[in-house]
């Protein structure tokens, strides 16, 4: 008998495993569990490549589009998914094999990972647009709780906070979407697309502004991201790294969809998201120079490098989407690295304030090093990958002669060299306290295997990103190709 | 072989004569100068032999003594590469292996050599006066210089034979036919021969914090012969370059001599200067000048 | 385990002379769709990969004295790969992955000094990121008018487009270079950098912007001719980097003079000694790229040489400030004879190869007909006499200031067998200054399209303005100063040693040992009674880059405040934005 | 003297005393008499005012008495000069500066003790703080006494000391050296513990005394 892989899958696993709970704490099988279910996922998206290559796959669950409830998986879903699960594997895989953190590696934590991870595999691969929202759904309840799950004040604090900020942007995306059901009695995302442009255009404003609003808080755009950093400084490191590097992403992925489905004209959309990509990345970039700690850093550098990422995404044109999506997936290798890393650091010294962790690189030379090296890449230097996935956007605007973006992203790079560099310069420079740092323990390198790995991953794509090239130009194919998306799910349309 | 040998050393031996001929001359000008009978011409010479003969000479380490011999050296290969006289194989050392520019830094070997044996008696004062010299030479240098390119732009060669066979006959002399280069490198020119009002830097009798403090006996007497010859090497480059050179060695000497009698007017006209007076000074009217002279003849080449 | 990683680094240290040596045909390594990295030797990168093969080895060997330090070695090895594709690169993608390799692997490196402040290592990174940021932007713009990274000659651009160019890459390049205002990192970093360290960066790394400016001429090969025509004798732009070379070079020599620290000191004179190459690039004709490629040589070897041999000083006493050393000419003698040749080098003497240099340079000048420019730059290398003495005096002569200074045993040999083999590639160089013209200039130039400079023989320096024989030169110094001194000491007389170092004429004092006898931090002190030394050097620009970052701070304080900790404004702003945003479009919308 | 049909005045003195110049010792070689002549007619005074009869230096160097006319001439530093002139009265402050200036002059070398202090401590010969007797404590070549002494009677006096060298009569230097411990013992009679180092005169230490 042959398995039939669908892409169901990607949603049915994660949450029937996390069901399953029960029995893997009987079996004393949590982490191995959730470790391997990443890898199976993120195996299933290898395994699906050829034939997405060819043409997207359409997953019926109950009767066809525009009616029924439909999966799609295309090259830019597969991408996607296929990065969650590589994401969520490294985090899993560390969570497993360092030795702190207890909670982390308990039923609930193991459950809300996995409904993350569920949920946002579902986001990506939906084409409904309710279904969209109950994934959202998911996603935010888990990560309310993950935000939380230390239950210590700071995270609990972080945890309501995120609750509050995360509910009222929902409700935001649950209103467009009753509005855009009550306008077209459609709730299939192609089959609104086409109806889209038969309303009103005060409505179609409306709607617009309410999705631009609750995405734009779930993505972090910047009116709209204050609360990033006090969420990202109060939650563990490791769930931070998977909002950083899955969520995010996910939403990010939703905006996009939805604008260049949605809106017949992308232009339409266009300067206005880039202005705001723009904004969130000068902003971010400048506010990240006078933070003192390591986390709410690298949370406003997240910030910075959405924003670049909208910006180049609004942009609409292929090379900068393919530039863009690249540049996606090196973010959420980086940031995975750097907050995991954090996260090791934590463990070494009770707060990562500046002036504390002078001299790290005497004790844990290794977890210098791999920050360097997420430094380097994040900033765009050669030869890491963040350098091709930059040089692509750049090449993109330079195709068509815009430079203003072009000089935002070089200030913006220059900024953030100002504050990483300060703190890899405090890293290497002499220890303020050389008493504690002698009782320190060493590192295991053990905890730095999947670190290591996406080191690995960075220097790769870095020197041969033509690995990833076609793939990354059929997602960007697929993200900018709205009639392609009509024909596929609607069939041939009067 | 043997013509090159003989030559050098009748080179280096008109150079020494003529050399305390004119500082005689020049102490005996002075004194008259400030009425008073003066000195015998030959007295440059007498104080020379003097100390090339004290029977004790004090050394401060082996750079203290090298240094002069390196201030001797340079002097000397200074000599070699002027060219005496025009038309000429006598008295032409190594000149056809060198040009202006060479030999401009040539003169300049000297006084880092004996810098470094200041430097390396270990005694302040003179190390004060090496570096008042090098402010000095900071200063002058760079009219100095610019009054030698504009004579290079006029003839096209840095070679100094080329520039003197240029210099035909009277008319064509480069003092008739770029005057402003002249005046532009004369007042420098006489700074770096140690000539008043420019002489602070180690004024032999007043001034003790100068380069020759520690220096006694016969590395004094090394010292001061190779400044004769040096004058004289001076002057014969400036002859060559402004007063069309010399075919007769007669004729060599008048012309130096007649340059060595400006400097020597100069010298005991006016007051000393400081160092940096000057400095400020050739910075602005000799190099105000050579700007003048760079504006008329390369920018507007009408002149 | 340690000798092993030891000679692994040795080995690495040569893979620029295996590149120069072993490199045929071009390799192509294509990156994306549209971008393909393709990297060969030409006679350019060549002359700069030779150098690369000198300087490489010859650091790599002190610093094989210290315990073993594989992040360091790794970082150097990242940092000769990043020289080396630069080097080879035929494309601008390729070339700036090298640009950018060897600017963090060598800010890495710096870091590793404990000196290195926050300043420092700030400034070094910063303004070299914005030196690779310009050299993006520059080769954006390039690529978004041609279509093409490749580095090749450029032609039916438009002025204006050519401009923006040119002042891209030309300030991404002076940065590299330390060009004045731009030159804030260079003392700073060259100064706190590993001391060895210091070396490499000065004669190696600013040579990669010298480098980056040769390739301008291949990019533009009619300059801005139609802009300037020939009031200048030649083409603005030129003009304008000669000027901007030359004030460098002559504000940098004062301050050189005024520093009170050897590698401070050495950095000043570095940003001098590049700004006189950057006015011979300027002046751009075959004669002047000859002189300027010389004096790239010559920098890189006198600044190894003297960078080295005052490691092994602060090695052995623990001090770099000239008046905490002294005397040291008896207790380390071939460091003496290393700074002595060095500085001969630097201060462009003859018979030492500087002076072919500057006489390359200086005819370039003249033929040229850019006298000012030959005045100021006449200016500089007559002042850098006062640093390249205060250099020696400092250390070497006078009297020692400290008590490390009078029990320091000279450096040990794995810093003085580079100093050896520079000493004599500087003197052997001297006396044949051709066959550096015939063996290593003229095929660039030839390569650059340009005429060859030639020789009629190796020992001789020849132009069409006259040259000069350095056998000769070298020989008449040498014979005489051998016969003037045998002839002293034939002459009797007795001639003694003074029995005590204070044995002075120190108007009938005794100086002991606590009199200030060393004059070295004070030397060139008075230079600031001439008032233009001394109003250049009482203006800085570190007060506008200090504000510069003060204002960037503050603008960031006053947006952080936005990111305040309370969910009620967040929302309410969400919602203040939404209800504005609406009311504005459907007020104008409708 | 000043009365003579082909000079006048004090151009008289000039020839005079000039033609005393011309003869010289007879009992040196050839190279020693040309090397005395030579050192004979160029004399380098150490510019070294100790006392009142400084004052008498100036009108000597310059225009009215001329000195440069014999070759004599001031020198800046010991290290260059030939004669140390005392001029009057030596404070025992003063002497260890004289001693050690002394000392570092170059051989051959000469002193000069100018006016009646030099030799008996003239009107200060009962002062607690002046020595009286310079011969004890550095060798004399020639006195010049007076109170002050002219600076015709200076002039008289460098000649005297010139025909002396000319003639290669032992110098005071000579006698210092042979003579070290007698004269060492005479300042460390009045300058106590004060002394100046003994490194100038390190010959004496290194048994190169005469």
């Amino acid at each position: 008998m042959t398995l039939h892989f669908t892409p169901v899958w990607f949603i049915a696993v994660p949450l029937l495993l996390a069901f399953l709970a029960p029995l893997w704490v009987r079996w004393r099988l949590l982490m191995p569990v959730l470790f391997s279910a990443q890898v199976a996922l993120f195996a299933l998206a290898l395994s699906w490549i050829p034939a997405v290559r060819i043409a997207p796959i359409l997953e019926t669950i109950v009767i066809a589009p525009p009616l029924g409830i439909h999966l799609h998986l295309d090259a830019i879903a597969l991408l996607l998914v296929a990065l969650f699960s590589f994401a969520g594997a490294i985090i899993t895989a560390f969570i497993w094999l360092d030795n702190g953190a207890a909670h982390l590696r308990e039923r609930p934590a193991f459950i809300l990972i996995l409904l993350l991870i569920a949920g946002s595999n579902g986001m990506v691969l939906t084409g409904d647009i309710f279904n969209l929202y109950v994934f959202i759904e998911i996603v935010g309840v888990s990560a309310y709780a993950l935000a939380a799950i230390r239950r210590d004040k700071t995270a609990l604090e972080a945890g309501l906070k995120y609750l509050i900020v995360g509910s009222v942007a929902a409700i935001f995306i649950l209103f467009a979407i009753v509005l855009l059901y009550l306008q077209t009695g459609q709730l299939n995302i192609a089959a609104l697309a086409q109806a889209f442009s038969n309303m009103p255009a005060q409505m179609q404003l409306l709607i617009g502004l309410l999705m631009l609003i609750g995405l734009g808080i779930k993505a972090e755009l910047f009116p709209f991201n204050f609360w990033v950093p006090d969420i990202y400084r109060g939650s563990d490191p490791e769930i931070t790294a998977l909002y950083s590097g899955v969520l995010v992403k996910a939403f990010l992925f939703v905006l996009f969809h939805l604008t260049f489905i949605l809106l017949a004209d992308p232009t339409v959309a266009r300067n206005w998201l880039m202005a705001l990509g723009a904004i969130t990345m000068i902003v971010a970039e400048l506010v990240a120079l006078r933070q003192n700690d390591l986390r709410r850093m690298l949370a406003y550098s997240s910030l910075g490098q959405v924003g670049l990422i909208t910006l180049a995404l609004a942009f609409a044109s292929e090379a900068t989407t393919a530039g863009a999506l690249f540049h996606m997936i090196n973010h959420t290798f980086i940031k995975v690295l750097l907050f995991l890393l954090a996260a090791l650091m934590l463990r070494q010294y009770a707060s990562l304030k500046l002036t504390d962790v002078h001299g790290l690189s005497r004790t844990m030379p290794l977890a210098a090093g791999l920050f360097v090296l997420g430094a380097l890449a994040v900033l765009g230097l050669p030869p890491l990958s963040g350098f091709i996935s930059k040089l692509w956007i750049l090449k993109g605007f330079s195709d068509v002669q815009t430079f203003w973006p072009v000089a935002l992203i070089l200030t913006a790079a220059l900024i953030e060299a100002g504050y990483y560099f300060r703190w890899i310069r405090a890293f290497y420079a002499a220890p303020t306290d050389a008493a504690s740092m002698a009782k320190m323990e060493g590192e295991k390198v053990l905890n730095y295997a999947p670190l290591l790995v996406i080191a690995g991953v960075l220097i790769v794509l870095g020197v041969a990103p033509f690995l990833l090239e076609d793939w990354l130009q059929q997602a960007a194919q697929a993200l900018l190709g709205r009639e392609a998306l009509l024909n596929a799910v609607l069939g041939v349309q009067p | 072989m043997a013509h090159y040998i003989i030559d050098a050393f009748a080179m280096i031996g008109m150079s020494y004569i003529m050399g305390f001929l004119f500082y005689g001359f020049y102490r005996q000008f002075n004194a008259r100068v400030q009425r008073r009978w003066g000195p015998s011409v030959f007295q440059n010479f007498f104080d020379n032999m003097k100390f090339l003969f004290k029977t004790e000479t004090i050394i401060h380490g082996p750079m203290f003594f090298f240094g002069p011999m390196i201030i001797f050296a340079g002097a000397v290969t200074t000599v070699l590469f002027v060219p005496y006289l025009k038309d000429s194989n006598w008295l032409q050392g190594f000149s056809h292996s060198g040009n202006l520019i060479l030999i401009i830094y040539l003169l300049v070997v000297g006084p880092l050599g004996n810098a470094l044996a200041v430097g390396s008696s270990g005694n302040p004062f003179g190390v004060m006066g090496v570096t008042r010299g090098l402010t000095r030479l900071m200063g002058l240098e760079v009219p100095f210089l610019l009054g030698l390119a504009l004579v290079m732009v006029q003839h096209e060669t840095a070679s100094v034979h080329a520039i003197m066979a240029a210099q035909t006959d009277f008319a064509h002399w480069n003092l008739m036919t770029n005057p402003i280069a002249f005046i532009v490198m004369i007042l420098p020119f006489m700074a770096s021969q140690h000539a008043s009002p420019f002489d602070v830097v180690g004024a032999p009798v007043e001034v003790y914090a100068g380069p020759r403090v520690e220096f006694s006996g016969r590395l004094l007497g090394v010292l001061m012969t190779q400044n004769m010859m040096m004058t004289v090497a001076k002057l014969v480059l400036i002859a060559d370059l402004f007063l069309g050179g010399a075919t007769t060695i007669w004729a060599l000497i008048a012309k130096t001599f007649a340059l060595f009698l400006l400097t020597a007017a100069v010298s005991t006209s006016f007051p000393r200067l400081r160092t940096e007076q000057t400095v400020d000074f050739f910075w602005k009217i000799p190099l105000g000048l050579g700007v003048i002279g760079v504006i008329a003849t390369v920018w507007f080449p009408w002149s | 385990m340690n000798l092993i990683t030891k000679l692994l680094f040795l080995g690495l240290s040569f893979t620029p002379a295996a590149t120069f040596f072993t490199w045929d045909g071009a390799v192509a390594w294509s990156l994306l769709n549209g971008i393909t990295l393709s990297f060969d030797l030409t006679p350019l990168s060549a002359f700069f990969m030779l150098l690369l093969a000198i300087g490489a080895p010859l650091i790599a060997v002190p610093m094989l004295r210290e315990k073993s330090d594989e992040s360091a070695y790794a970082l150097y090895a990242l940092l000769l790969l990043g020289m080396q594709l630069l080097l080879l690169a035929g494309d601008f993608i390729g070339f700036f992955i090298g640009w950018e390799m060897m600017t963090w692997s060598s800010y890495l490196l710096l870091l590793r000094s404990p000196r290195t402040d926050l300043e420092g290592a700030q400034s070094y990174i910063l303004f070299n990121l914005v030196s690779a940021f310009l050299l993006l932007a520059g080769m954006l713009f390039l690529y978004s008018i041609t279509d093409d990274f490749r580095i090749q000659a450029v032609d039916g651009l438009l002025t204006a487009d050519k401009l923006v160019l040119f002042v891209l890459f030309g300030l991404a390049f002076l940065i590299k270079v330390g060009a004045l205002p731009l030159h804030l990192w260079v003392p700073r970093s060259y100064d706190q950098a590993p001391d060895l360290f210091s070396a490499f960066l000065s004669a190696l790394m600013s040579k990669m912007g010298i480098y980056g400016l040769m390739i301008l001429p291949l990019l533009f090969p009619d300059g801005f001719n139609e802009i300037s025509g020939q009031i200048f004798n030649g083409p603005v732009a030129g003009y304008v980097l000669a000027w901007i070379g030359i004030i460098t070079a002559t504000i940098a020599t004062f301050k050189a003079i005024s520093q009170e620290d050897m590698k401070r000191l050495l950095a000043y004179s570095s940003i001098a000694q590049v700004g006189y190459i950057v006015t011979a690039l300027g002046v751009g004709s075959s004669l002047a790229i000859g002189g300027a490629l010389f004096q790239a040589l010559v920098h890189t070897l006198v600044k190894l040489l003297l960078f080295i041999t005052i490691a092994g000083i602060i090695l052995q006493t623990g001090h770099r400030r000239f008046i905490d050393l002294g005397q040291l000419i008896s207790r380390m003698p071939i460091s003496f004879f290393g700074v002595l040749i060095g500085i001969i080098g630097l201060a462009g003497m003859p018979p030492l190869p500087g002076f072919a240099a500057k006489y390359l340079m200086y005819v370039g000048l003249i033929e040229a007909h850019w006298l000012l420019l030959l005045a100021a730059m006449i200016l500089a290398s007559t002042a850098s006499f006062v640093y390249c003495y205060k250099l020696i005096y400092g250390p070497f002569l006078g009297h020692a200031n400290s008590p490390e200074a009078k029990t320091a045993t000279e450096a040990p040999w794995q810093y003085l067998i580079p100093q050896i083999i520079l000493m004599g590639m500087l003197v052997a160089l001297g006396i044949f200054p051709g066959w550096a013209i015939d063996v290593l200039i003229d095929p660039v130039l030839i390569g650059l399209n340009m005429t060859p400079i030639g020789t009629p023989a190796w020992n001789v320096l020849a132009t069409s303005y006259g040259g000069y024989d350095g056998v000769a030169v070298m020989g008449v110094f040498a014979t005489v100063f051998v016969l003037i001194t045998v002839l002293f000491l034939l002459v009797r007389g007795n001639m003694h040693r003074a029995a005590s170092p204070y044995d002075l004429s120190f108007c009938g004092e005794v100086p002991t040992a606590d009199t200030p006898l060393h004059y070295g931090a004070g030397m060139g002190r008075e230079l600031r009674r001439v008032p233009l030394i001394g109003w250049i050097l009482r203006h800085t620009t570190t007060g506008f880059y200090a504000g510069l970052t003060r204002q960037t701070q503050a603008a960031a304080g006053m947006i952080g405040t936005l990111y305040g900790s309370n969910p009620q404004t967040w929302l309410l702003l969400a919602v203040l934005i939404f209800a504005v945003t609406l009311t504005i479009q459907s007020v104008t919308g409708a | 003297m000043y009365h003579n049909e082909h000079c006048e005045g004090f151009q008289c003195e000039q020839q005079q005393l000039e033609a005393a110049l011309a003869q010289s010792g007879n009992e040196l070689g050839a190279l020693d008499r040309l090397m005395a002549w030579f050192r004979q007619r160029s004399l380098f005074v150490l510019a070294y005012g100790t006392g009142c009869g400084a004052i008498e230096m100036r009108p000597l160097m310059t225009s009215r008495f001329d000195a440069e006319r014999f070759g004599i001439i001031g020198a800046a530093t010991p290290r260059q000069a030939d004669v140390l002139v005392i001029s009057g009265y030596l404070a025992i402050k003063t002497l260890k500066r004289v001693i050690r200036s002394y000392e570092q002059m170059q051989a051959p070398k000469y002193v000069i003790g100018l006016g009646s202090c030099t030799i008996n401590g003239g009107m200060y010969w009962d002062s607690y703080n002046t020595i009286k007797q310079l011969d004890h404590y550095i060798p004399v070549d020639m006195y010049v006494n007076g109170c002050m002494p002219r600076p015709e009677a200076l002039i008289e006096g460098f000649v005297a000391l010139q025909q002396r060298i000319a003639a290669g009569t032992p110098s005071g230097f000579e006698r210092y050296r042979a003579n070290i411990d007698w004269y060492k013992a005479n300042q460390r009679r009045v300058l106590g513990d004060n002394m100046p180092p003994d490194y100038t005169y390190d010959w004496y230490h290194a048994g190169g005394v005469a």
